[in-house]
């Protein structure tokens, strides 16, 4: 597989990483330094509030392109105002839109979704939202114009994997676009998996910066990623119900038939 | 003139937007009345009593 | 995780790979490069036989140990014959043991199996016994004094994974010597599954070499079961029914409750 | 003298293991009567009328 | 459970059934006298089209109320006048809201849905959506006024049961009308789990008409759904990830520790 | 599917119960009314110990067959012993096997269970064996002479249901006695599953007696084994990777392609 | 008088939708241009040259 | 006598098994020094110093 490539932008890494969680701020660098991702989500929150800040610097430091979200918005317009923000605050016109639907499932909300979509990406936003398994609204944020699009495998923060992977290759197949595999991720299998699926490249935030060891985690995953994408270009064997000998059948030594074996 | 700041009431004597919030780092935006105001604006703007600012910055998250 | 030892031997790895099914003898080579196995199986056979040989020079040239197999036997008796014939070819008293107790599933014979490796090990063989995911007969090879045991994902050949993972959990828990996953794997993400069941290491043949591309699956699989081995070690976050925010839920911009949203 | 090697029925003048198959390479053995005989005991061991003679070779596999 | 009730009205089964499908219109009656279904499904179609017509007298024979569909409208226009249609043909303002958002797919068009669904109940319809299985979607729904939510456990016609019980939980919890898996039910175990999931129904179509037997299995599922409703009510036992005895663990005849057993 | 036939005798159903566990004893009378189970199984325990006597006559009052297990038993010397002592007690020479192999998941232990059951087959018992899914361990009891084979769907107690319906369904294939789903059980979808995958019959203990409510789960069980009957026997759909439409595709009333829609 | 039947062209010399289709049996209704005409309307909606008339019916479905 | 009596220790004074365990209802059986004694020779089975009697009954389980 050749490199990823969002919206022209060629990326370093088909990991992507979310920053939020970390028991120390001081284990980002490290976390960056084992995971290598392509791109790093941050939040845009008031200074006023107890969010761990100074992690420009960090960022900049790695040299790993920012992705601000919207994470937390309930609303088109919130997510709107609150890109807006993210755009003025760090220069990018990229950002990762969610616009929550259910404060318990943290799921999205679809047709709120779309419509911040559409309004973003005619504000010049390079849009990459973050949406359900859904096959049928994925292509309508394509439509919209969206530079990616970004289907659960399972709830933000269950590291419950994916769920539905009849539906991940649902949305594969229905877009031209880029699918990255967001929320659920607890482990480096399901990175790998969600790669096989097809899916072009995984956010990981929960499942690294909640680990054990976030550092080694993020190495799991950055070796996951390249273990599902070598492994979706290598062409699986096929399932099949039935064994199939992987030794010669032949020329084995033994009691012949007549023999009392 | 009473303003409210990052959600916070405030009796402050300020003309513009820059007068409050100073310059801005890299990382961080201020918005009026929730409308985000570019940094080349914020000695243009004029803030007026019952304005709503915000200013926001990266953080850990997603 | 340190090294993996079996027997008091330090592997170079805990990926192991089967032979057989080559698409052309000489994809071995690259596909050995690319895996880097910690040791590799071959079948014993007639020399004239259609059996591709000439396979030792190959492993040699890139130091890999070899691990002949008694594939294809039907009883103990077959099983302990073709362990002394590779012993007495090869040159080494370590054996993958299997016997097969249906021709369709290819399915071990975990009666004729004990009895097998019971005897075995009192002719000083080291034993790696092929077997099924019951915990049960997995204690009793390690009690008989098997190096290790070898439980199967799913039939081999199969492609279908780890079908009963609690199982192999099952398995892990109940031996003290090293469990490897054998028979079933057909891609990256199961190789890593295996790894974060406890599985100490996974051996993959059809997998790898009747994949599309049998070189780059062995890579994936390299990958795949570094992946599996630090994402064990970091210690994975615990699976939630329920959302959890990896972005601060305080300090968002938005319109205050009472305004028209 | 009639044995049959690797399965083949076949009539040869032999008085040894050896004489039949030769000295084996590395990655060989062979076997009398489904009882391995140690390389170095090929020129010792006499085959008789109807022993059956297997000689294998390590192969791809598992 | 006591019976389902849907906008008021009294249903006299949790199964219900759509007819497309039957390789002959006289299997019909027997599959209704199996079923016994609280409500069955029909589509409008042109008068000169070649489908199947000359159901109402069946229906009406088994006393089974009608719930035409709007299956094949690919936009909230369409279904509104195939609902308008239905309504003024059959005299009932049931309906069964279909917004097909991929033909290969056959998945919903939930952004049609939703507005078709908002004009359907301003225009005094009582609308039953087909769904995905997105709890943010359904409780949209609820909130639009839909008398009842109908979310897929897998594609129409596909019989792969319920791929994502997670996701069908979460929409039993997040509205508060009655819930009908729809779509996917291949046997009796998929529309039992339905049940047990929390639905308050389950809609087959496929499943029935397409089975070899289409009586038996009609019959078939109606036992499952009352079994899955009896299990439900019944409180299952907690799943365990140990075993426990079910026998007792004292008072057997055996030799003591101390002899030679 | 005709009546469940085990060793020449006809069963009433396919449904066979467990006792152990009912929360209070005069529980069972109703469960039996409510399962109408075709065997229902006891232990023998000495007369001194706590274990709930008393059972016999509520089994007779229901004309239900007894069938003595063998639990606990940690040998075939033991399990040999035990069914001496129930046939001598209950005057039956059926009995189900079972031979555990470890106290924490009361897997059995095929070695041993083997053995026995060759024992008890000569003594001239009807051998109804508890076992793993493995499908060679079950040809071996069936070629021993056992009356039926009782692969387990998960440990005992655990609820966990069918954790690998691959290796039922290879058992079923693997032998021409009845197979008898042991152990696993949950819930109502369970249990159809098993007869779905083919097995014969069903046996359900905790499932029932630790329930909530035991006789509504008694109701459950046997309305999903008569569910899970007739759906094997209707002979589903095939699963299918995409949809299928269930309506006509022809007919519909809408805007031609040209109209602005 | 030139109207598309169920979508074919049909010429036919009729005023009212029900000179058209008659009295419907229950099952079925009528729409004009992609309007459902209520049954009890169907003698008072005259038909215009160039209308297009559907009539539908309840089908095996779903 | 010294018996052991479903793993109690016992002092008594009897003769048979029968003498010890009397008639036994259905669902009940018994084994001397772990063997089952048929019902029908209770009475002609002796007891000895030391024996271990056992007496099992159906109870609910598996």
């Amino acid at each position: 597989m050749s490199d990823l490539v969002i919206a022209g932008t060629r990326l370093a890494s088909r990991l992507l990483l979310g920053t939020g969680g970390l028991p120390r701020p001081d284990l980002l660098g490290p976390v960056l330094a084992a995971a290598r991702p392509g791109l790093v989500t941050v939040s845009v929150r008031r200074t006023s509030s107890t969010a761990a800040g100074g992690i420009l610097s960090v960022l900049q430091e790695h040299g790993v392109p920012v992705l601000p979200n919207t994470a937390g918005c309930l609303s088109a317009r919130e997510a709107v105002l609150t890109a807006e923000l993210a755009r003025e605050a760090l220069g990018t016109s990229w950002v990762k839109l969610e616009v929550v639907g259910d404060e318990t499932t943290l799921m999205p909300d679809v047709v709120e979704l779309v419509e911040a979509a559409e309004e973003l990406v005619a504000r010049g936003f390079t849009v990459l939202p973050y949406t359900t398994d859904d096959p049928v609204v994925a292509r309508r944020l394509a439509d919209a114009g969206c530079a990616a699009v970004m289907p659960l495998g399972s709830p933000i923060g269950s590291g419950l994997g994916v769920l539905n992977p009849y539906a991940i290759e649902a949305v594969v197949a229905a877009v031209d676009v880029p699918v990255v595999l967001d929320a659920g991720v607890g482990t480096a299998s399901d990175a790998a998996l969600a790669l096989e699926l097809g899916c072009d490249a995984v956010l990981a935030a929960t499942a690294v910066t909640r680990a054990a060891d976030p550092e080694r985690m993020a190495h799991a995953l950055r070796l996951a990623v390249a273990a599902g994408t070598a492994a979706r270009d290598a062409g699986r064997i096929p399932r099949r119900a039935t064994a199939r000998a992987s030794s010669p059948t032949e020329g084995r030594v033994t009691w012949s038939p007549g023999s009392s074996c | 003139m009473r303003l409210t700041l990052n959600g916070v009431p405030l009796d402050v004597d300020v003309t513009t937007l820059a007068d409050l919030v100073g310059p801005l780092p890299t990382g961080q935006a201020a918005a009026v009345n929730l409308e985000v105001v570019p940094r080349a604006d914020h000695d243009r703007v004029a803030l007026a009593d019952g304005d709503v600012v915000d200013v926001v910055t990266a953080v850990a998250g997603g």
